[in-house]
């Protein structure tokens, strides 16, 4: 396997983080769109030598309609069905190249920003393809918890109890969205034996999420990071409130922030005290309808997941 | 040939709004003022901008509304070629966009804000194609607005008029005389909403 | 001069052969019968050290294209191949290929699409995927499937085309049945075959953004665009294949062959394996006094239209055999007889011949000199009596 | 087969393969999506940059003193910098209030 000669060093803080922009101003996506925030900060800290592979989603949708492409590096569509399979290409070609001498850079960052989606429902057997081979990449879901891009359609990681234009609540149907979310970083991790590296990050934790990125470029091989990225569009929240959003999730449970790394696993962002999951819902529009007893639910879901971390 | 632009006899409605947060009252004044010209007979149209989706948080979105004393024979159009009546339901917007594109001469606009019709012609440079602005705080007069997950691009529209659409129809009623009030209150949820927009409109005349 | 070894070899395992000449990059494998044994062999190739790439064993078709995909966008030289529904699954992937203008090369062993369950040659597979931008032509024996692999590099990754290609073969008969196989020698290929270079490659020291969305009104240029490199690609197939015939010492034609052309008054229309029998059933009729000609295309995209009708325009009556199946569509038979019946549309009337259609070969049904005889008699008689009694006959079900 | 040229005013990249951008995308500037304008108040501001890193749209720029600035050319007034300012620095005053035309847009957006 090409080795790169570079190592990425861990970013101390947001003062030591680089000013240099890889993910640049001039996109449409939403004013307070989170997975483009999530994207900025991962490009920033990739640095110039990378290559994105953009499975169709909001990020390809929103971000490049009218030939934009608000990114400095290489950047390449996928299908919503291929990003693992268009970044396993990339990285052979440049495996092999680079064997043949006809690259003679460094060998680069590959990653798949991929929506959940994306990773999760119809990209799952490209980007589990991909994993199981150990191609030099890292594949990360931005997951804003539903087709965003469509209209708020419920995916499989929309969390139980979202009204989605796909789930609407009603007489048959209080609840809306009826059944859990995938835990799909720990499908990639127990999964695929040969993949060393998965994170679970989160907008709120900016430094985190960047040295999330940094530690899993420079593994050798795959790594899966999950970032959890507010959505006001689909979650109905003000647009100023999406790192707020973000932070609530952490301390009430509703998103735990992890790492794996070669089977050990570090919990980060444990709240000293758990707020209850209502303190979270009640923020977002997408569970107005919910009933107490939902809200129950919800809260010994998260418990039991808190629990088993 | 004949020209298409000069002998289309249909009246064009535009209106600009910000994404996702007024996107539904949007498509709410278009389908209203359709509705409510349909009750007089005309044929109509109201459909949404097909171009600048995916709808996104602040981007400017707009619907449109075609009403015609003929039947429309171009109905396949992505947008209003010559809107005859603008609407904004953000007034920001004015600041940033060119609202007014494609507009010919003798045009009107209508605003959703409290300010003063004048306050807002500073921040329109082409304001010469202005026969008439107008003004009506309909988020005021409404107060309620509409949050229905369910009324995005392509579903069926639901019921008419429940928050700031029925106002701002009112106020494009009293504005174009392209329709009655009588028709507009026939086919709207909020009257008493529609009947101030008709009446609290503040009109100057250019 | 037909230089280099001579091997006897079935027409997947020649092109793994062309495939090591051509010193390809990147491979993507997944398992259909009946074009497995070129990934088989390439396998092994890249095994034993004699072939250095890349051989990725992807999850799916669907995968498989993405892999070349990202790697023929990366600037890597690439193959994948497939089969059957293993073509269709991977259907999604084709127009974004084209339209990114990657030039990868997709070898199938065609395959009669479910159901039924068979493993059977029929063309319907890949000619689904006729409209998708795509270089698209069939090799009728072994030879001629190592050759193509040759000449489709040469002909997608030429800057002036660059578009990808669909190396066809029919399945069972040409990928099965081992034939003499000339390989010739490095030298003679690295004169042929220049080294894969795409003009804006994903590269982190000279970044572009390959694939945005765009206005709604730049999709036409985008369209016309791929209209215009694929009729290039037509324009420049006489200087490929007469490169590729000078460097090998070969014979080929460049759109067509035309065989027992001057004396006949009918002509067989037929695509990939079969024109072979069909070649023997010809001459044999010539010994008996019937003269019958043949027409076979090499490529069906691009499609030679006006080369295609002016060997047509000498006959009086053209039987298509169809080798697949497009149901409901015009003249009730398959792809080729309206893309026929179009081109013949394009000659003056007194040119152009009575058109009849032959389903045969479907779902790997082996056509047998009785049947081309059964057409020749048809198309003889249609000739005879200036009149086409039946359009379409389905070989195998029709009295005599 | 003789197909029409595409004159040069619809031409686009083979293969619709573009350009990446340096610093900025300036064919989709976004500022004129702003409802609420951001405004820092420098007395307060302590420099810590947690507006800086919270921006999708990389709308703030910090300067050679480590002053941070919006840009008000791409700024589409999402209000998250003044949610996260620590020191409540960031006050959101309505656009229209500002006299000056930022930017003007004929493009879709």
């Amino acid at each position: 396997m090409s080795d790169r000669t570079v190592t990425l060093e861990p970013i101390a803080s947001i003062a030591k983080a680089p000013l240099q922009e890889q993910y640049v101003s001039g996109h449409r996506t939403c004013a307070g769109c989170g997975p483009a925030l999530a994207y900025r900060l991962i490009a920033k800290a990739a640095g110039k030598n990378t290559i994105f592979i953009g499975p169709t989603g909001c990020m390809y949708v929103a971000n490049t309609s009218y030939m934009c492409v608000p990114w400095t590096v290489p950047w390449m569509h996928a299908q919503i069905t291929n990003g693992g399979s268009i970044a396993s290409g990339i990285e052979a070609a440049y495996q092999v190249m680079m064997r043949k001498g006809k690259y003679d850079g460094d060998f680069p960052n590959i990653i798949v920003m991929a929506g959940d989606g994306g990773t999760a429902d119809i990209g799952l057997q490209a980007i589990s393809g991909a994993m199981y081979r150990n191609h030099d990449i890292l594949v990360i879901s931005y997951d804003n918890e539903s087709y965003a891009n469509t209209g708020i359609q419920a995916s499989s990681m929309t969390p139980y109890g979202s009204a989605t234009s796909f789930t609407p609540p009603g007489i048959t149907v209080p609840e809306g969205e009826k059944f859990w979310p995938k835990d799909i970083t720990a499908m990639i991790y127990y999964g695929h034996p040969m993949v060393k590296y998965v994170a679970q990050a989160s907008i709120a934790y900016p430094i985190d999420l960047m040295n999330k990125v940094r530690k899993a470029l420079n593994k050798k091989g795959s790594a899966f990071i999950h970032v959890q990225t507010a959505c006001p569009k689909g979650w109905r929240f003000d647009s100023s409130k999406t790192v707020d959003v973000a932070k609530l999730a952490i301390q009430t449970g509703m998103w735990v922030n992890y790492e794996i790394d070669e089977g050990k696993k570090t919990l980060d962002h444990v709240p000293t005290k758990r707020e209850p999951v209502e303190k979270y819902l009640k923020t977002q529009g997408r569970f107005n309808h919910l009933r107490p007893e939902d809200v129950q639910k919800i809260q010994q879901f998260v418990d039991g997941k808190v629990a088993e971390a | 040939m004949a020209d298409s632009k000069t002998t289309s006899q249909v009246k064009e409605v535009t209106i600009w709004a910000s994404g996702v947060i007024q996107d539904a009252e949007a498509r709410d004044t278009a389908n209203c003022i359709a509705a409510a010209a349909s009750k007089e007979g005309k044929h109509v149209q109201a459909f949404d901008n097909y171009i600048d989706l995916p709808d996104r948080v602040n981007v400017p979105v707009r619907k449109y509304a075609r009403i015609s004393s003929e039947e429309i024979q171009e109905k396949y159009l992505y947008e209003n070629e010559h809107p005859n009546m603008v609407v904004v339901v953000e007034p920001t917007l004015i600041k940033g966009f060119n609202i007014l594109r494609g507009m010919l001469k003798g045009g009107m606009l209508v605003v959703n804000t409290g300010k003063e019709p004048e306050e807002l012609l500073k921040f329109l440079p082409n304001k010469e194609l202005l026969a008439a602005v107008a003004t009506i705080d309909a988020s005021k007069v409404a107060e309620a607005l509409v949050d229905d997950f369910m009324d995005i691009e392509g579903a069926a529209a639901g019921v008419l008029g429940r928050g700031i659409g029925a106002a701002l129809a009112g106020a494009v009623a009293k504005v174009s005389g392209y329709f009655g009030l009588e028709s507009l209150k026939e086919v709207v949820q909020n009257t008493d909403a529609a009947e101030k927009g008709f009446n609290n409109v503040k009109i100057k005349i250019l | 001069m037909m230089k280099g070894k001579k091997k006897f070899i079935a027409g997947t395992a020649a092109v793994a052969e062309a495939a090591m000449l051509a010193n390809v990059d990147v491979i993507s494998a997944y398992p259909i019968r009946p074009y497995t044994g070129l990934m088989v062999d390439l396998s092994k190739k890249v095994a034993d050290g004699k072939l250095d790439a890349e051989f990725v064993h992807a999850d799916s078709e669907h995968s498989q294209l993405g892999i070349v995909h990202g790697a023929s966008a990366s600037g890597a030289r690439t193959m994948t191949g497939s089969a059957g529904v293993g073509v269709t699954y991977a259907f999604e992937t084709y127009s974004p290929i084209s339209g990114g203008r990657c030039p990868v090369q997709m070898v199938v062993a065609d395959r009669t699409l479910d159901p039924p369950g068979d493993f059977g040659s029929e063309h319907s597979d890949v000619l689904c995927a006729r409209d998708q931008g795509w270089i698209m032509g069939w090799a009728e024996t072994p030879q001629e499937a190592f050759d193509n692999t040759l000449i489709y590099y040469r002909l997608g990754e030429d800057q002036r085309v660059s578009l990808p290609q669909f190396n066809c073969q029919d399945g069972y008969f040409v990928s099965h049945i081992p034939g003499e196989v000339v390989v010739p020698e490095k030298s003679q290929v690295a004169e042929f075959l220049p080294p894969y270079k795409l003009a804006k490659p994903l590269d982190p020291r000279k970044p572009y953004g390959h694939g945005p969305q765009i206005f709604s009104d730049q999709g036409p240029a985008l369209q016309l665009q791929r209209a215009i490199v694929m009729n290039r690609a037509k324009e420049i197939i006489p200087e490929v294949v007469s490169d590729f015939n000078k460097v090998f010492g070969r014979k080929y034609d460049s759109y067509i062959e035309n065989y027992n052309p001057n004396d006949a008054d009918v002509c067989l229309f037929v695509n990939g394996a079969h024109s072979q029998t069909a070649r023997y059933a010809i001459a044999n009729l010539k010994a008996q006094g019937v003269n019958v000609a043949l027409c076979r295309i090499r490529f069906v995209r691009p499609w030679a239209t006006e080369e295609i009708a002016e060997v047509l325009s000498q006959y009086k009556a053209v039987g298509v055999v169809e080798t697949n199946n497009s149901f409901g569509v015009a003249g009730q038979a398959g792809v080729f007889t309206p893309e026929v019946a179009a081109t013949l549309y394009s000659l003056p009337e007194n040119k152009r011949p009575m058109l009849m259609s032959f389903m045969a070969g479907l779902s790997g049904e082996v056509i047998r000199l009785n049947d081309f005889y059964f057409m020749a008699k048809k198309l003889v008689q249609a000739a005879d009596r200036k009149k086409i009694e039946k359009p379409v006959y389905w070989i195998g079900f029709e009295e005599n | 087969m003789s197909l029409p040229n595409i004159p040069k005013e619809k031409q686009l990249p083979e293969g619709c393969i573009v350009d990446s951008p340096t610093t900025e995308q300036d064919h989709m500037t976004t500022g004129g999506w702003r409802v609420l304008r951001s405004v820092i108040d420098y007395g307060k501001c302590t420099k810590c940059k947690t507006c800086w890193i919270s921006c999708p749209d990389a709308a703030i720029k910090v300067d050679e003193n480590g002053d941070v600035n919006i840009n008000l050319k791409y700024c589409k007034g999402c209000g998250i910098c003044a949610s996260v300012c620590p020191v409540g620095a960031i006050a959101r005053i309505p656009e229209l209030d500002f006299e000056d035309v930022s930017v003007y847009r004929e493009l879709p957006f």
